[in-house]
């Protein structure tokens, strides 16, 4: 992850300690990457979303910093409260890693900006609970104000259940809170930013980005 | 403060010839450690005499005859003898790497004991300084048929996601298997590989007098005692009963090791390190003050544990996982506590180094043993068992055989068959592309992984044909390691060296000794035409139930180099039109092939002989191909021979092949399903392939078209054409249906 | 002083796992499973106090911050002495 | 009928969940906590028996082939009613 943000951005990321309980100044995103917290124990992302670091990752998505959650970091998101929703075991109850397909709901987002509307990319997933669930009025809400961002399709995108490897429902691999700056999605596309380690379809999203900074800037 | 000859510790029985038996020592050994103590041991000491004399520690059965591989080249840092082996490759860059089997434990709870295997050997890699970068697995199962095998497939290769995974590492390659004679023993050979500085790489030996001696990681509890007595014997009927405690893996725990021993290493807190493997406690003291020629002091009751009330016996033998050793420097003791304090992990210094080369162990006020260093691993026994060659199976001629069905039906069937069917099910469920550098993924010849940003990337492997070593150990050894070599040399690799794991029945039977030493000289000639030399290895024998021992399974783990990873080479096919070629020669040997097996339902004849001379020339020839991107895709011949690699080509990319028919000469299964060896297929553009026709006729290499890329199915002139999504049905369908028990 | 918080799925919450459960069950010829959830259970043991209300609270507490996920989960305290 | 079956670790065998999560609590200013061992429950709803023998005897199948590793776990099955 911190080597697509350099490559992508030209900007060096900054490490932050699980322990501590500010983030560097100036800081204009946080990135909580994967990488099996605590060994996912528990349930995953449990523990990591009460680290004591995650208070002003909180107070920083409050005052409308953008926040990226990748998996683990998904999880760890909708563990804090930051989303709604839980990451499930996989529907056949096996890790999986492979390359899936997305299809990208919307463009109008500093997220998904280097993209267009309905495009099909593809990116690997890597977990074991990424079956995204949450109780019916949340789901209603979230398509109804379009704060799904990703879903798994088929390369041609259609949503169907034989493309969508864990079970989430209506296929969500991705989601946005309310105020669109906090985005949180089991696939990896910072694995997917280099032709020689495989494609390039994730490269929009840190492009997109970039280019959000540099507009703002 | 010696133990006098008459001492009875407190809560310690008499040594009986039973309680002898019970630690697996023979009376001739218990003669031999009264003999070099002169007294009766304490049963501590008998504990630590029976940890480092059983096989698994002393190697008492196979060292005579592991002094015959070669070890050394130029590129070697370090051979065999450390954790893990050392190789340069150059920019101030060293490979580590090892295989280590976890086969028994692996069967009394496949989860955990594939977990713990995990867990070992990339402790082995990251004691040397080295960042673990990829794993691999060598897996063999009994029959799919046997009641067992389902939940053991299941369990192990959960288990080796379940630690992989989670700690961070990308499995990239492996093995899986399936034979009746694994029914009862199933194996698990897990390999990982680092990367270090070569100036900064660390080893077990310790040194200078009055040294902390420091314990690190988790805490010590009564986990897996009398787990390396058990990798040395062989199980009976009640071995179901006779479950020790189970030794669980705990990933994060070791990411934390991993962390804060790279981190101590990088600041020059450590003299010497060594990782609690077997008989934990006991082997690494012991080691690190012998190889160092010092004595070692423990002081037990330094040692953190988990649990209440644990005997100096427990605390010898304890296998609890993610632990350490380390000798370090005075001044940074402080320093290295604090780095472990703040990753939250165990830190006690439990004893010194002395200049008495005596091993202390003391406990609640008792010296609870006091042995002489250097003969608790020196005087070790060693056997030269008495061994009988394998008689020569007859040579099969193709033309003997005959064939119950066409070679479409065949070549289907053969693709779903259990060894040759596609093992997605298995390394979808290990994270293979974490860390971002995984250039290719498994399902190749080879994984291969970038090396920190490029250019370099490290190539690597695991192979081993069993039923070859079974038929013809000698030939079953070289077979291996070439097989290792070709897939290497298949991706563009410089094949550097090799890790053995070498997994055989009782010793003490003549035969299975002799398929051991038939195996080993095997791998020996391999490796030295090859150049190709051994950095390090495990030896797990008596892998036997009932009597029967599992088939000869010397799993080969082999690395190599591409200088620029941009440049690796797939196996896939790439565009239509490219013309299909054959290196290397084709009679067509259906002894011991798959063929023969799962076709025929004979398992039968001599195995293939193996031409090193052929490899080695063959594989220099295509690694040029590649360097010069002369052909477009790579893929060597093995199991199931040239159709089979064919096919598996198509499946990679989607594209089928229209190919000639087979030369008159050979009759047409043995050529499309022989497994001749020393052969890879390559595809060239058309217009190169008149060029790589020539340059291999003027390096003396035998090359032959085979046939064009393209369309929908595998089209043999003559034969009926089996479509794509037939074969691939077949390939991608038996071992998941298996696995939700619809096979 | 020990205890037990015991976490279940709230009804409604699908469970992958009971599900998958009760079908292995089945095919392993266990006679009349109609459904599976599947929950977990903590250990504990409390130290350095003697004061059954106190231990609850502070029971209350792990279960509200970490043991379980109330969006998805119920839990019940039962000190056991 | 209705049954809970409660599988927890054998004592001596390490918890690697149950350490991590002792260390979260106590970070997170749970007092007192001393030590946690996570476990599973599974309830289960038999259908087709009244029969409580009888369903005890399923439920011990269950645990025994399934929902324990009687290698590291141990089991108690209550019926509930
Ligand atoms: N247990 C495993 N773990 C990871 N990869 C595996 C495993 N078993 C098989 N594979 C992968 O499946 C592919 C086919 O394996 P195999 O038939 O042994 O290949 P080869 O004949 O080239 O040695 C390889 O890419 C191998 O890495
Ligand atoms: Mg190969």
């Amino acid at each position: 992850m911190a080597r697509t943000l350099k490559l992508v951005s030209g900007v060096e990321p900054a490490m932050v300690w699980h322990a501590d309980t500010a983030l560097p100044a100036g800081t204009d995103l946080v990135v909580v990457p994967g990488g099996f917290s605590y060994g996912d124990y528990l349930r995953c992302g449990a523990i990591a979303a009460r680290a004591p670091i995650m208070d002003a990752v909180r107070a920083f998505a409050a005052k409308g910093g953008l926040v990226l959650g990748v998996c683990n970091g998904f999880q760890i998101l909708c563990e804090s409260g930051l989303l709604p929703g839980v990451l499930m075991r996989n529907q056949q109850l096996k890790f999986i890693c492979r390359d899936v397909y997305l299809r990208v709901e919307r463009s109008d987002t500093p997220f998904t900006r280097g993209y267009n509307a309905g495009q099909v990319i593809r990116v690997p997933v890597a977990h074991g609970e990424g079956n995204y669930i949450a109780d019916g009025e949340t789901i209603a809400r979230l398509e109804g104000e379009g704060r799904v961002l990703f879903r798994y399709s088929s390369p041609d995108g259609l949503v169907d259940p034989d493309w969508n490897h864990n079970g989430a429902i209506n296929a969500i691999a991705g989601i946005v809170n309310g105020q669109g700056n906090v985005l949180g999605m089991m696939p990896h596309p910072e694995n997917h930013v280099e032709a020689v380690i495989g494609c390039t379809d994730g490269r929009g999203l840190f492009a997109g980005l970039s280019d959000h900074f540099d507009k703002a800037a | 403060m010696a133990i006098a000859k008459d001492t009875l510790l407190r809560n310690e029985p008499r040594i009986t010839p039973e309680l002898v038996a019970e630690h697996g020592l023979k009376p001739d050994e218990y003669q031999r450690i009264l003999d070099l103590i002169g007294r009766e041991p304490t049963l501590t000491e008998l504990g630590i005499f029976s940890a480092m004399w059983n096989e698994h520690c002393s190697y008492k059965s196979s060292k005579v005859h592991l002094r015959g591989l070669p070890t050394e080249a130029p590129w070697v840092i370090q051979g065999p003898g450390e954790n893990a082996g050392v190789i340069d490759i150059g920019d101030g860059l060293a490979v580590v790497f090892k295989m280590e089997s976890h086969n028994h434990p692996s069967f009394i709870e496949p989860y955990q004991g594939a977990t713990t295997g995990v867990g070992g050997i990339l402790r082995d890699v990251f004691t040397m300084g080295a960042r673990p970068i990829a794993c691999l697995n060598a897996i063999s199962f009994g029959d799919p048929k046997h009641p067992k095998t389902r939940h053991l497939v299941s369990g192990v290769v959960a288990g080796i996601g379940g630690y992989g995974n989670s700690f961070g590492v990308p499995t990239v390659g492996g093995q899986t298997r399936f034979h009746t004679r694994y029914d009862g023993n199933n194996l698990v050979n897990a390999m990982a590989v680092g990367l270090a500085r070569t100036d900064s790489i660390f080893y077990a030996a310790a040194s200078g007098v009055g040294m902390p001696i420091v314990y690190l990681g988790s805490k010590t509890g009564r986990d897996g005692i009398h787990g390396a007595s058990m990798a040395s014997a062989e199980f009976g009927e009640d071995s179901e009963e006779k479950r020790p405690t189970v030794q669980v893996g705990d990933p994060f725990a070791e990411k934390l090791l991993l962390e804060a021993c790279l981190e101590i290493m990088r600041k020059d807190c450590v003299i010497a390190i060594q990782d609690m493997g077997a008989a934990g406690l006991t082997c690494s003291a012991v080691e690190m003050g012998a190889k160092g020629d010092l004595g070692v002091t423990l002081d037990l009751d330094k040692v953190p544990t988990r649990e209440t009330g644990m005997s100096a016996y427990e605390m010898m033998l304890s296998e609890s996982q993610e632990r350490m050793l380390m000798v370090l420097r005075p001044e940074k003791e402080q320093e290295a506590e604090d780095i472990f304090r703040k990753w939250g992990l165990d830190f006690a210094i439990v004893g010194e180094t002395t200049p008495t080369k005596r091993f202390i162990v003391r406990h609640g006020g008792d010296v609870m043993a006091d042995l002489p260093i250097k003969e608790l691993g020196d005087e070790a026994p060693v056997y030269n068992r008495p061994f009988v060659e394998s008689p020569k199976l007859p040579v099969i001629h193709a033309g003997d055989v005959t064939h119950p069905m066409s070679m479409a039906d065949a070549l289907e069937r053969l693709i779903g068959s259990p060894d040759l069917c596609s093992k997605r099910w298995v390394w979808e469920q290990y994270d293979h592309i974490i860390g971002g550098n995984t250039v290719q993924r498994p399902g190749g010849d080879a994984g291969v992984v970038r090396i920190e940003d490029g250019p370099k990337g490290l190539a690597m492997t695991a192979d081993v044909t069993p039923r070859y070593c079974e038929a013809d150990p000698f030939e079953g050894g070289k077979q291996a390691v070439a097989e290792a070599y070709r897939n290497l040399c298949a991706v563009g690799a410089l094949p550097l060296a090799i890790t053995d794991n070498l997994n055989f029945g009782n010793p003490e039977k003549p035969e299975i000794m002799g398929q051991f030493v038939g195996c080993v000289r095997g791998i020996a000639a391999a490796c030295k035409a090859l150049d190709f030399p051994v950095v390090s290895g495990n030896v797990s024998l008596y892998n036997e139930t009932n009597g029967r021992a599992i088939l000869p399974t010397p799993t080969i783990g082999g690395v190599g180099l591409l200088n620029d990873f941009m440049k690796s080479m797939s196996s896939g096919f790439k565009d239509s039109g490219d013309t299909i070629l054959l290196i290397g020669e084709n009679p067509g040997w259906l002894g011991q092939s798959l063929y023969l097996r799962e076709i025929c339902g004979r398992e039968e004849g001599a195995p293939p002989p193996v031409d090193l001379e052929h490899e080695k020339r063959h594989g220099a020839f295509v690694r040029r191909l590649i360097l010069d991107s002369q052909v477009t895709a790579v893929h060597d011949i093995s199991d199931g021979g040239l159709l089979v690699a064919l096919a598996e080509m198509a499946l990679a990319s989607g594209l089928g092949a229209t190919l000639d028919a087979a030369p008159a000469a050979v009759p047409a299964q043995a050529f499309w399903f022989g497994e001749d060896q020393a052969r890879y297929v390559v595809t060239a553009k058309a217009a190169d392939a008149e060029k790589v026709l020539a340059k291999a006729t003027a390096a003396g290499i035998p090359a032959r078209t085979l046939g064009t890329v393209g369309g929908k199915a595998i089209a043999v002139k003559g034969e009926k054409a089996v479509p794509l999504a037939t074969l691939n049905a077949a390939f991608e369908g038996w071992l998941p249906a298996y696995m939700a028990g619809k096979a | 002083m020990k205890a037990r918080v015991t976490v279940t799925l709230k009804s409604g919450i699908l469970d992958p796992q009971g599900k998958a459960i009760e079908g292995a069950l089945r095919s392993l010829g266990v006679e009349g499973v109609a459904s599976v959830r599947q929950g977990k259970v903590f250990d504990i043991e409390l130290e350095g106090t003697t004061d059954r209300a106190k231990a609850e609270a502070a029971l209350k507490a792990a279960a509200d911050k970490l043991l379980a996920n109330t969006v998805i989960e119920n839990y019940r305290i039962e000190v056991v002495g």
